[in-house]
């Protein structure tokens, strides 16, 4: 497998690895059969993400992608926070092989249902941002 | 940082050829190159190296030279066997009996098969991988035409009781095939006592080269060609010879046999010490296959928790090559069907890793490996959501 | 007596592998030995050079690399392509359309088609070897599936008009397959304008090894596999690649494409030098093949009276390497299919004698065989009871 | 195709080539269309063979057993020269490859048919002698 040399940075050194005890937001993504799981949990201060933590179960680029995204969604507000794409994981890591994209929809789809949880229970759904939360519905596995 | 000392540890994927082999392979590329079929000088030499070749595959196995049909590899003798008898009996039968851990090699053309309308019945194996025969004697139908069990298993190296199997459809006239890829070279082949109609080799797979394989065909078992052509392989396989593969496969499969009792002793013992260790380090591990019917250098782990790619990626990082039954390495979605056949669940058999030794394995790198894999299943743990943080050491073979 | 230097002017029948061929080889086997399915650095480092070499072959007829499929040999490609063409479309139709003059890989693919109830359209060549692509028209019918001409013929030398061919199979939306194995690296091919569908390619004939070839396949193209295995070559073919074998024949293939305005004109010359020669030289013979419209370094004579393999017997002697069509020279009761098929009768047909230049060849060598040639067809004429006691030199042109 | 010493010299410098002009007996067998024709003729004194000499168009054995054959001839008695085998010719010539080995019957017909012309025009057919020319009647590719 020829991945990028970030990807193995943050494999081999990944960021943000744990869990917030006491977490404002936590979401879980994926199952052991399929052979990927991640668990994101959110601390979250006046609509600002202030910390990250994952563990992931998965492969090289589930776990770099897990690392990079909870970088990426660091600092970030929630509503910027729920634009973050899989791509755009992807891309920040140089580029994954193509048969691999599908492991980064798994840290899209955790900090998501994070937030979709957190948004529900602060009654924070518009209609403006609940398209957002669409593809949640999705398992991350149908959309290879 | 000082990049690391690569440590091979794949031999059941490939194997490096050996020095002595590519020795008797170097003159036949540019200088003895003429083509077996030729009249003149350069041609004939070719031909008396070929016949020679056949001789020593033949030996290797106390077969007849006229038994021997070389193919480009493993897979083509699988299909040619398969396919081949599914062509010259489908009047008489379309009922075909193979196992679920074959290789792709063996599973894809029975699928194939399948398709076209044949009816195959695919044997469990118990948790250690290991066929029943009985199960065979009990599938063979009126209209069963071939069965093909393989002789090792190239995931968790288990050894199938192909003896048995054989005789079984001796006696029931039933024609048996057996893929000895990764058995050959490692473990004493006979076909006098084997019953076997139909064996396939690769030389890749015992120190030959790539792209070179061989089909045993006992004697007077009809096998229409795979290959349609010229006159070569006794009119049974067109194609201009790889000549010098060829008389390189058959040095290595010469070397490994007369070698087999030495290196088998010292692969095994390395091997027992090796899983002895792991499974001593590293708590939540399970062995793959048979404990003790299994090829000397077959070494096939779960650990559980944590997922095979990741495993193997930490592991080439630190300078170990390996491979893994996980999903993720194979780019497919489903994990090794082999390790699904013995039973495993999902999750556990997407932590699988295959370490499997070789000639230039030495004890030294094995024991190193020990404390690097201990670290790595440590750390993947740690950033694992289904680790339970309190974990004890505890077996897994107790939960699986 | 002093060993004669041997001349070898087989280059039809195989080709040595070039010295900078077999040095990007060399580190394969040994060294750089990984299976490129491997996820580690030594498989992937194995997975780029054959994604290099995919690349290269792609490069040298213009097609994109996914339509490059690597096999053993041109055997494999003739093959594949025909039968498995025959399986996905025989629900549509159970028509081929060939020609007479195939090689045996395509030939007897074909006859096992016959046997399996389909039905081949063998289209005649005119005296000079040349298929009518109007002919290849009129055969078409709605059945009809696949027309399979080869690109230059490997006996004769002459070159079939595949791009008029290619584009009447397109217009009537007909699968067209050609067999370029002796064209390759000798004629230019460009997919973009031949038309056709699938094209088969052998690495031994352009100075690359034995036991690997390629098949074209067009995109679009369903072609089921006929080695079922593994996911190599985009899961449609299986079996561990033979990378230093794939390495060499694409590099072969890139030199061979790039000095091929230069070879060609080399060896067109020597070759029209020799012709002109023997034929002023040597009484009642025939020149067979197209006159112009053949393979550069293809040179098939007839000469009357006498009997190809004893021609052949006397040039190794002296140490010219030749082949011949005659039937004692392959073991079978009739002479080859070409010379038949070219019109020849059975007397005549004996009595070739086929000489291909190669890299190699020097022009010295030739002119000392013009000598020796005479004179072995000489000796033999005064052996042959057929031969005239009075014969005056006379052109054989003019009684065939 | 590796023939033997013997053979190589005797296609080499093969014995015998020519015609005997007012032969006493003479034998052509084989056709061009098969790819091999011997004739033979010969001089006979005395019920004796006192000289032989062939023509052969065909292959190298084809060649190397006609010049075997009719040194294995010369000087002989007809009945014993009739008593030639094929199988005697291949073994003077230190074998022929297996494939080979019906081009050497050629040889054999060829001065069996030479004798039987003799023999007839002679009168010299008894009952004891007929059966010799038995396997004349079968064509030489017969015989494979
Ligand atoms: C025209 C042609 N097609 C196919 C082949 C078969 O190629 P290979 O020997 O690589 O199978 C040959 C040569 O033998 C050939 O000349
Ligand atoms: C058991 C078994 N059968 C068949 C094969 C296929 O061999 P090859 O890669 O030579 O086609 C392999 C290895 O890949 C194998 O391990």
């Amino acid at each position: 497998m020829q991945y990028s040399d970030q990807v193995m940075d943050h494999f081999m050194n990944p960021r943000n690895v744990g869990e917030i005890e006491n977490a404002d937001a936590s979401g879980t993504v994926g199952n052991a059969k399929c052979g990927d799981i991640m668990k994101v949990t959110l601390k979250i201060e006046d609509g600002v993400i202030v910390d990250a933590k994952f563990k992931t179960f998965g492969c090289g680029s589930a776990i770099a992608t897990s690392s990079m995204a909870t970088e990426m969604i660091k600092g970030k507000k929630l509503d910027e926070a729920l634009r973050l794409t899989n791509k755009a994981v992807a891309e920040a890591l140089g580029g994954l092989p193509p048969i691999k994209m599908h492991c980064s929809l798994l840290a899209e789809q955790a900090v998501k249902s994070a937030l979709l949880a957190y948004y529900k229970e602060h009654d924070l759904i518009t209609d403006e941002n609940k398209h957002l939360f669409d593809k949640l519905d999705e398992d991350a596995h149908d959309a290879h | 940082m000082q990049k690391p000392k690569r440590v091979y540890l794949d031999h059941a994927a490939t194997t490096p050829v050996r020095k002595e082999v590519l020795d008797v392979m170097l003159p036949l590329f540019s200088e003895q190159f003429g083509n077996p079929s030729s009249f003149y000088q350069t041609g004939q030499e070719a031909q008396r190296l070929l016949t020679q070749a056949r001789q020593t595959v033949a030996d290797c196995i106390h077969a007849d030279p006229r038994e021997i049909f070389f193919t480009s590899c493993g897979t083509e003798s699988d299909n040619w066997a398969i396919k081949g008898t599914a062509e010259a009996l489908k009047k008489k039968g379309r009922h075909i009996i193979t196992s679920q851990i074959e290789h792709h090699a063996v599973l894809h053309t029975c699928q194939t098969l399948e398709k076209q309308g044949f009816d195959v019945t695919w044997l469990p194996v118990d948790t250690n991988g290991l066929v029943d025969p009985e199960a065979v004697r009990q599938a063979i139908r009126p209209d069963t035409i071939l069965v093909s069990i393989m002789m090792a298993n190239n995931e968790i190296g288990t050894i199938e009781p192909v003896e048995t199997i054989g005789s079984i459809c001796r006696e029931q006239k039933i024609l048996f095939h057996t893929d000895a890829v990764q058995a050959a070279g490692s473990v004493p082949i006979d076909v006098r006592t084997l019953g076997a109609d139909m064996i396939s080799f690769s030389a890749h797979k015992l120190y030959g080269p790539k792209g070179v394989g061989a089909l045993y065909v006992r004697k007077g078992v009809r096998l229409p060609n795979l290959l349609d052509g010229g006159a070569q392989e006794n009119n049974r396989r067109g194609g201009t010879e790889n000549v010098a593969g060829i008389v390189g496969f058959a040095h290595a499969f010469k070397l490994a046999v007369s070698e087999m009792p030495v290196t088998s002793q010292r692969l095994t013992m390395m091997r027992n010490d090796f899983i002895k260790s792991v499974m001593a380090a590293i708590p939540d591990t399970r062995l793959n296959g048979h404990p003790v019917q299994r090829l000397p250098n077959n070494v096939n782990f779960s650990f559980k928790y944590i997922e095979g790619e990741s495993i193997l990626l930490m592991l080439d990082h630190f300078g170990y090559e390996c491979s893994s039954g996980s999903a993720c390495t194979s780019g497919s979605l489903d994990p090794s069907h082999v390790l699904l056949g013995i039973g495993l669940p999902h999750e556990i058999a997407h932590g699988s890793l295959r370490v499997t030794l070789g000639r230039e394995t030495e004890a030294e790198d094995l024991s190193r490996m020990v404390g690097d894999l201990s670290k790595i299943v440590a750390r993947l743990r740690e950033l694992s959501p289904l680790y339970p943080a309190d974990r004890q050491q505890t077996d897994l073979n107790q939960h699986v």
